[in-house]
């Protein structure tokens, strides 16, 4: 039974979540209990089946699945890959992981936090189409998989967006997100056929192997990096993250994250393993780079002056987004020189990988905590908030576990993933490092002025009445605050067992070209 | 020699990215996106084209060759997916004529 | 009107970005590599016992996008409902 | 905002109308049922034939009017879709005993399962494994979704302003 499923894991972790939400039509029928068991309970399973999948996978036994074959290993049955083929290397593992468990929490949170409103079958539909979305783009090797998955991702999260849908200025952000997600998701389309025309192949791996770096080949791969870059909310394209995160329900915000950090890994994939070293590695690498940094810079600057509590977090979320960008994007340009990637470059790439499942759990837990503050309040303008410390004690402890993570200070996890990001980069342009730094010091400063003026200060008669929120809120957040402490104490361990082996895989293009041809 | 169906694809692609970043009427917008989806949708199919090619299907096919299957279906699956996209962006700009009382994007409160 | 300048600015180089790229396409009416496609259309029948190659690709080679893209439709189904079907007085915060 | 809502629309189009679109609604559902089940043989599949089946809805609104359109249960539509759904599933289900979405019919003698030579033939129904079944479910779940969106679009841009 277990070798069964962990042979056929890598669809499973897609098919799971999508059956469980074509079911949802009829177990609506049940009632609301059993819309909300069912959704936990298929999300549990998934979660469960990622991490044996994961525990397989780190331990160097990358999974190769081909969908529809004779047996699953069978990839090229006539020496070329004919059939969707899922490829699920350490790196898809790490990110996979990193999907499930924040999609399992966001539910656990969601089950008190929609309570009352309507629609929840939909709501639990759409989350789990999104959980399917992301599990599905970090997993397959297929080019048009991959535009198919981006779409289903983006309109199951246009959809959350717009849940408070009389609100005008929701559906409004969830219209911005649609256009830039479907442009973006059609440049990736327009790429995806002009591969097809020079290889006649669809799979990234094939490609990879046939490669001839042409002039068509670079214009698919500025289409591809400029779409998903647009989808993760790098900077010339930011003005949607703001809006989206700042606008959907607070689970949903901890959930945008993870997918954008979902386009994020697709950008990698594109760039170390598609091409590889074949691409002009300095120029892509410097791009990343200089990308990353307006991303940093731009993201904190517009988040300091902001008044609406989500909207400043959003900001925020896009300036973590650079440093991802930064580490990758230093090992990216480092990448034919062997001698610099390992003195540095591998520490760069572990430094923003780590920084993205760092920045997954600190954001969900700053979002689902700016969730709580309005759940009990009703209101998200800083202004008006103020002594919530004293009447919601639990929140602002988690609150500020997540901002001094954000920040970088030690001993929190986030400290530990900037720290390898400082290192490596000085070693890259000490002028980067010192910018990712300023960076860093005017987060805390932000972040200060949040906490100050809505928890701290003498209570406000309107909150009189306002009481901690409910236990199924409280223990998502709780287990999101526990893991980025234990991240933040022990992050050789995170860096030797997740994060090592996922940058490996990424670097390690044969390997992965070899796991299909 | 000019292949005119892929300028003429590449023509289409740009008329729909341009009206959907230089309109400000919504529904041109929505209108804009779903027309360079319809240009990627011709490219596609224009890529698996074969000369004198017929459809790639046996059931009481004329003896010539055939054009690639593969295209054909990615686009059925693009048009659909298409579909999805103009519908879920046409209900929130419905949603926000109902609020707004307008599909001028000017008249957005969302900055930024 | 610096933004209106910029956004053509940024058009009409991706215009001539992706009309160079049209140019370099395999000429139209002979793809130059087909393997895939041959292989389809010669094993296509013995292998899915279809005689339409389009749905053999569809839904046996090609099936998970089949999957996929019939739960984009169920997706989009379902938030226009949830977005638009909503009746009652349910509005509030957040 | 006021947007002034033609109340003598709220029973539909007149008389004539309403009987083309009953009489129309018959060859509607033959072509879009044809399309569906012979998507293995000719052009089509479950995505036409269920997109036609749809327009029967929306012919359906245009012609009977706000208030019939009102006692259409959109949970029953949802749920017809879900349906499909989980029967294209588990077609792919089925086959995971080789593996995920493997046509375990195909070729098997059974149900769907008869063999056909290669090259050109007329065309025989009980061929193409798990192709036929599969374009049902989809049939299902397309004409179930596209009439749901029409139904809800058509109902809110209908609604009068409260």
């Amino acid at each position: 039974m277990m070798a069964f499923l962990l042979q056929h894991a890598p669809a499973l972790v897609i098919a799971l979540p999508l059956v469980a939400a074509f079911a949802m039509p009829m177990l609506s029928r049940l009632g609301a209990r059993a819309v909300k068991a069912w959704a936990l309970l298929a999300l549990l399973a998934t979660e469960s089946l990622v991490l044996l999948l994961g525990r397989d996978v780190m331990s160097g036994n990358p999974h190769v699945y081909a969908l529809g074959a004779t047996i699953p290993s069978l990839t090229t049955p006539a020496g070329y890959p004919i059939r969707i083929i899922i490829e699920v290397d350490a790196m898809s593992a790490f990110m996979a992981m990193i999907c499930a468990s924040i999609s399992m929490l966001v539910c656990m949170y969601s089950l008190q936090y929609v309570r009352k409103k309507g629609g929840q079958d939909k709501y639990y539909t759409l989350l789990l189409l999104m959980t399917a979305g992301m599990m599905g783009l970090v997993c397959t090797g297929d080019l048009f998989s991959m535009f198919v998955f981006l779409e289903l991702l983006s309109v199951s999260s246009g959809a959350l967006i717009a849940f408070h849908a009389r609100r005008g200025e929701s559906s409004e952000a969830a219209f911005k997100f649609m256009v830039v997600s479907s442009i973006g998701a059609l440049m990736v389309l327009l790429a995806a056929g002009i591969f097809y025309g020079q290889y006649n192949m669809l799979n990234l791996a094939a490609i990879g192997g046939m490669l001839r770096f042409g002039f068509l080949d670079k214009v698919a791969l500025v289409l591809l990096v400029a779409a998903f870059a647009m989808k993760c909310g790098a900077v010339p394209m930011h003005m949607w993250v703001s809006d989206a995160y700042g606008e959907a329900p607070a689970p949903v915000s901890a959930f945008l994250v993870v997918a954008s950090q979902a386009s994020l890994y697709a950008l990698f994939r594109v760039c170390f393993t598609l091409f590889g070293v074949a691409a002009a590695t300095e120029i892509m690498g410097w791009a990343l780079v200089v990308l990353g940094m307006l991303t940093m810079f731009i993201g904190v600057t517009m988040a300091i002056p902001q008044k609406d509590i989500k909207r400043l977090m959003s900001y925020h979320a896009v300036s973590q987004t650079g440093y991802m960008l930064l580490g990758v994007g230093v090992c990216l340009a480092v990448l034919g020189n062997a001698a610099a990637l390992g003195s540095f470059g591998i520490t760069a790439m572990q430094g923003g990988l780590f920084h993205v499942v760092n920045h997954a759990m600190y954001k969900g837990l700053l979002f689902l905590a700016a969730g709580a503050i309005i759940y009990r309040t009703g209101t998200r303008d800083l202004n008006k908030l103020g002594g919530l410390a004293h009447r919601m004690p639990l929140t602002a402890v988690f609150f500020l576990i997540g901002a001094f993570s954000i920040s970088g200070l030690p001993p929190f996890n986030g400290f530990a993933s900037k720290l390898m990001i400082y290192e490596s980069v000085f070693r890259f342009n000490p002028l980067l490092s010192v910018i990712a730094m300023l960076t860093s010091i005017l987060t805390l400063a932000s972040f200060m002025k949040v906490f100050h003026s809505a928890f701290l200060g003498p209570e406000l008669p309107e909150y009189r009445g306002v009481r901690e929120m409910p236990p199924a809120m409280w223990i998502s957040m709780g287990i999101l605050a526990v893991f980025i402490m234990l991240f933040g104490i022990f992050p050789d361990l995170v860096v030797q067992y997740l994060v090592g082996p996922a940058s490996q895989a990424l670097l390690d293009r044969i390997g992965y070209l070899g796991g299909v041809l | 020699m000019i292949d005119l169906p892929f300028i003429a694809v590449i023509v289409l692609i740009m008329l729909g990215i341009s009206a959907a970043v230089l309109k400000r009427n919504m529904i041109k917008i929505v209108m804009g996106v779903s027309i360079s989806a319809s240009g990627i949708n011709l490219l596609l199919v224009a890529l698996g084209y074969r000369e004198g090619g017929v459809a790639p299907i046996f059931t009481n096919a004329p003896a010539a060759q055939m054009v690639l299957p593969t295209p054909q279906a990615l686009t059925l699956t693009s048009i659909v997916i298409d579909l999805a996209v103009t519908a879920m962006m046409l209900s929130f700009v419905i949603l926000m004529y109902k609020h707004y009382g307008s599909t001028d994007s000017r008249k957005r409160r969302l900055s930024g | 009107m610096k933004g209106l300048l910029i956004r053509s600015l940024t058009l009409v180089l991706l215009f001539a970005f992706l009309m160079a790229a049209a140019l370099q396409l395999n000429p139209f009416g002979s793809p130059s590599h087909t393997v895939m496609d041959d292989y389809y259309i010669r094993n296509g029948q013995a292998e899915t016992a279809s005689n339409n190659i389009v749905s053999s690709v569809v839904f046996d080679y090609r099936g998970m996008d089949t999957l996929l893209e019939a739960s984009v439709l169920f997706a989009a189904a379902s938030g226009v409902v949830m977005v638009l079907g909503r009746r009652g007085k349910d509005e509030k915060k957040d | 905002m006021k947007r002034k809502t033609d109340k003598s629309m709220d029973d539909g189009m007149s008389i004539i109308v309403k009987v083309a679109a009953y009489v129309l609604a018959v060859p509607i559902t033959i072509l879009g049922l044809y399309i569906i089940l012979h998507g293995h043989l000719t052009p089509g599949g479950g995505f036409p034939g269920g997109a036609v089946i749809a327009t029967l809805t929306v012919l359906f609104l245009v012609a009977a009017g706000k208030e019939k359109a009102k006692a259409l249960k959109k949970d029953m539509i949802s749920f017809a879709g879900g349906v499909g759904l989980v029967m294209f599933a588990f077609f792919g289900f089925i086959g995971t005993g080789t593996t995920f979405f493997y046509n375990i019919l195909a070729n098997s003698g059974s149900l769907f399962g008869m063999r056909i030579p290669f090259g050109v033939n007329p065309g025989y129904m009980w061929t193409a494994g798990v192709i036929p079944p599969m374009n049902m479910a989809v049939g299902l779940e397309v004409a179930a979704s596209l009439s749901l969106i029409a139904l809800v679009m058509f109902l809110y841009t209908m609604e009068d302003e409260r």
